[in-house]
């Protein structure tokens, strides 16, 4: 269980988040800019708030009054980024293998699912839209997070795959018993997948 | 030792310190937030500015047996004024800027949302260093290093000073034109000068076949 | 007399001199400036290395006249007739220096040194003239296993003033130019090594009035006295 | 003019001449498909591996009124040799492979995508060199003029041989150096070392100041 | 009117593409990896296409056989890359005004139309995801195409902003009777828009 209260000042927008994320799928939605992405760097340790703390069970993940702040290795998230970030000079299987807190079942779980297989030994950085954000989201799950931070993991999917992604993560996170905080622009993928479901709107989140 | 040989030898030793000193000094600025950045830079790239000379000089102060530092490092048996350790001191210090300076440069450009999700993989800042900066820098790294490698090749000022100019132990490419020349052999002179144009050919030319091309042009 | 006033007024000269008179050439070359009347910028004067200033003239520099640390790099621009009215212009001795507050070796005991720095004898000359007299005074055995080479006999200079040698030979004006730092203890016998001579010359492509009036003016028995103000010696045929 | 001020207008001459032939070339073989890129790369480079004697040398050959280049320039009322030109051409040739190199590196680890971009919208070659690559690649041309500023002023082998060691015309502070040095006068040559040092400090302070530390940090 | 028939080599897949693109919208689906980004790429002419041509109306802008390829600037496409890639070091304002072939009435529309005012001055590498895919939107609508290459338009953008943004793109192809080949993820975006609709597969150009 992670708990927060955050604020963060950008140039445009005061961004104040506050909330509790347990066990399963919170799913993020929320227009452009609003603050989801600022959100979830925060959670993840690459944004620092500018006031406010975060506590995942009894570890303190960072407090400003008191200057702690855990730095990212530290708190074993699984982070997606929004635009799908790979490591461009590596092969398919040392991106997702980059994080060696997985094993050899995970990978190939992940290898299949994924339909990854046949990149395995081609370099990230020459794939498709799409292929990299599969990469990125293999690379993600095989760190065993504590807590899974996906932003917008399947904007770059086609439906027939998307839905099969989904359908897999649903039930690893389910199987995991760990939370995850899911962005998405898609209003029916927030339905089917949210157990709770949060939106964000000019720098105010809304937890319902 | 022949002059090619020699040249060669110190070049690539000084190169290797260069490259070992100049990542370490960029993985620890680049990593904590140490004060007085700007003046630990400026002093890093004083040995390019100052006259050769002037280098071999500071080097010879500090290192001559006349010295306390000098004294102490004979005691225990290091000679580095007239010995190929003068050399490779002399060249690495002119060099240094070269690669430093470069490298940064190219680290500095890199979009840290890339190592940013190294980090949250647990990665150590170390790990990122090697496995993410360094080989998506590695143009600048390259460039660098060949600039140290040049600047080293060609090194006179600061290696005549504390090395001296002892044919077969410390007498370079660049110590041998000049001794060539003070005695009006130009065609000597001028042979090594052909040499060391068709080193700086041949190097260029294998960094271009090893890099296929990758460093010069842009790939499609 | 009025015209050729006229003339000199415009007319501009660069003198190419060794780095080692510079301090005499100076003072030189302002009584000379400040008695004719001239503006300071007529006269450039050029200081270097005996060598890389023959190599200027060699390529046809605009160097009217030429006054050279050896008699060496004057005879190579003899023999391609580039210069005329060579002659000897003062001339220098060559000593011994140790490290100030070190033991003060004499040229006798040099035997006992761990170092002795000179210029290298293929190019130095000053390194030449050393061993010639190391030879001469039956020393040269001894010493030389000890022998440090330098670049040149600035760099001498520098590796006694460190301590990097015990001991080494240098011009006399070198070693009163650094007389805060190292101790003259010996001085080589003039009969032990040839003559150190400073010749000067005109540059036959670029001569004009100015030069051959400032050449007139070095040569002089005034200019001796100036020059001897900073230890050279001068020479028996200068002044005539 | 001061040793201290003309060298300040020699490196800065110098360092223009640098930025706009090095853009230039750089444009030039980034854009077209030239022949013997390897070569050129290579030419160019010389001049950081050869000793400056030699660069000195080859420069006086060729601008000296002695040969027929030089002849005709001296008829034109053009005078290299023994001039503050010659001064700023050596430092400028001695300079000028540090800019290239690093300012080619940094130019070709731009991402080609969004220099792509710019070409469906119709912008020219050059166009997209100067609004795009420029100021993408601006941390390798920053550390590039540094350097080869850097470099030009502490030029002296090649300066000394063409330029000559003139007093008020030619003598830069590295020639200031030397020529105090080998009248003894160690105290004058020291302040000149304090002013290159200080100088060096102070030029890169700015540049830190100028580029709000973006040059030195990653900023967040 | 632009017709084409190319392959394209990649290390992993052939592609092979022929058809004609009429004034009006055409959409191109097919799952990640099967070679879209690829011919909307050769289309702009950032890729060469191993064979084939590609007509525009009379102008021949690419023919193997003949050696001939159009440069990118010559064709006068308005493209729109997958993964919103904008000029990071230009405020918004410069961004989209970038081609320099539209007009001060054109700025204001795409501005009011894609919610862009309050950036204008901003630059756009610190925008967020959804923001920076409007400002690439806008810059290739700056350009006054001839034809819109449009790759994964609005997958970053929230579902309120996306209806209203493909209400507004499809005006103005309408408006300015031009071509346009768009390819979507989003099965009902095919639907609602496409009157012509492709799809691709494996490398595969099928065009119904
Ligand atoms: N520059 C390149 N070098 C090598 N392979 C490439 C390159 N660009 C694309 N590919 C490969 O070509 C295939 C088609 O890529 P393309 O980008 O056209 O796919 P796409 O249909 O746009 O997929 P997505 O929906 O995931 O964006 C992919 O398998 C990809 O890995
Ligand atoms: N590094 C930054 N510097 C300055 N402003 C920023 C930075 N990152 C984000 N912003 C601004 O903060 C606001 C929130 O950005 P954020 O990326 O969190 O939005 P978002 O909700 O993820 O939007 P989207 O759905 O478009 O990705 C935006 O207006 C953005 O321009
Ligand atoms: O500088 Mo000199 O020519 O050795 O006196
Ligand atoms: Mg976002
Ligand atoms: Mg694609």
């Amino acid at each position: 269980m992670i708990s927060f209260a955050i604020t963060v000042q950008r140039p445009t927008l005061l961004i104040q988040a506050e909330g509790v994320l347990d066990t399963g799928i919170t799913t993020l939605t929320g227009s452009s800019g609003s603050g989801k992405s600022t959100i979830i760097k925060s959670l993840a340790g690459l944004v620092r708030p500018t006031t406010g703390c975060i506590i995942r069970n009894d570890e303190v993940w960072v407090d400003t009054t008191k200057n702690i702040f855990l730095a990212p290795q530290q708190r074993f998230v699984g982070y997606m980024p929004q635009g799908n970030i790979v490591f461009p000079h590596m092969s398919v299987y040392h991106n997702i293998t980059y994080s060696k807190r997985g094993d050899e079942a995970l990978l190939s779980h992940i290898m299949n699912r994924l339909g990854l297989g046949k990149y395995k030994d081609i370099k990230a950085g020459t794939l498709s839209g799409g292929e990299q954000q599969r990469v990125a989201l293999g690379r993600a799950l095989y760190a065993k997070p504590v807590i899974l931070l996906l932003d917008e993991p399947l904007s770059a999917l086609d439906w027939n795959l998307r839905e099969q992604v989904r359908r897999d993560l649903v039930d690893i996170i389910g199987e995991w018993q760990i939370p995850c905080l899911w962005v998405t622009h898609d209003k029916n993928e927030a339905d089917e997948v949210g157990q709770q479901r949060w939106h964000c709107e000019a720098g105010q989140l809304y937890t319902e | 030792m022949s002059p090619l040989w020699l040249s060669l030898e110190v070049a690539l030793l000084a190169l290797v310190h260069i490259i070992v000193v100049g990542l370490l000094l960029n993985y620890i600025l680049k990593r904590y937030d140490v004060k007085g950045k700007a003046l630990i830079d400026s002093v890093l790239t004083l040995p390019l500015v100052l006259p050769p000379v002037v280098v071999g000089f500071a080097l010879l102060v500090i290192f001559s047996p006349g010295g306390a530092f000098g004294a102490w490092l004979q005691s225990i048996g290091i000679q580095v004024v007239f010995s190929k350790m003068g050399a490779v001191l002399a060249s690495s210090i002119i060099g240094f800027p070269l690669f430093y300076q470069t490298v940064r440069a190219a680290l500095s450009s890199i979009d840290p949302a890339v190592e940013d999700v190294a980090r949250t993989l647990g990665a150590s800042e170390l790990r990122i260093f090697f496995t993410i900066s360094i080989p998506l820098a590695w143009k600048g790294i390259v460039t660098g290093a060949i600039l140290a490698f040049s600047r080293a090749l060609g090194e006179f000022g600061a290696t005549i000073l504390i090395a001296g100019n002892i044919p077969g132990l410390t007498r370079t490419m660049p110590l041998a034109i000049y001794s060539l020349v003070e005695v009006g052999d130009y065609s000597g002179a001028f042979t090594i000068v052909v040499y060391i144009c068709a080193l700086t050919l041949g190097l260029l030319w294998s960094v271009h076949l090893i890099t296929k091309g990758g460093l010069f042009g842009q790939r499609r | 007399d009025d015209t050729k006033k006229a003339d000199v007024s415009k007319e501009t000269i660069t003198v190419s001199a060794a780095a080692s008179m510079q301090a005499a050439m100076n003072e030189l070359k302002d009584d000379y400036v400040k008695a004719h009347h001239l503006d300071a910028s007529q006269i450039a004067i050029n200081y270097g290395g005996s060598g890389t200033l023959r190599q200027q003239i060699e390529q046809g520099a605009p160097t009217s006249i030429f006054i050279s640390a050896n008699e060496s790099n004057m005879r190579l621009l003899q023999d391609k007739n580039l210069v005329e009215k060579v002659k000897p212009l003062t001339a220098n001795s060559l000593v011994l220096i140790v490290p100030k507050g070190k033991q003060a070796y004499k040229i006798s005991d040099l035997g006992n040194v761990n170092r002795l720095a000179i210029g290298t004898v293929e190019t130095v000359p000053a390194g030449k003239y050393a061993e010639e007299s190391l030879k001469k005074l039956g020393v040269w055995e001894q010493v030389q296993p000890k022998l440090v080479y330098a670049k040149d006999v600035k760099a001498v200079t520098a590796y006694v003033a460190e301590a990097t040698a015990d001991a080494g030979f240098v011009y006399k004006t070198d070693a009163m130019a650094s007389k805060d730092r190292v101790v003259i203890t010996d001085t080589a016998p003039a009969d032990s090594h040839k003559p150190i001579i400073y010749p000067i010359a005109l540059v036959t492509k670029n001569e004009n009035q100015l030069a051959k009036d400032f050449y007139a003016y070095l040569t002089s028995a005034e200019a001796q006295q100036i020059l001897q103000k900073y230890g050279f010696t001068s020479v028996p045929n200068a002044a005539k």
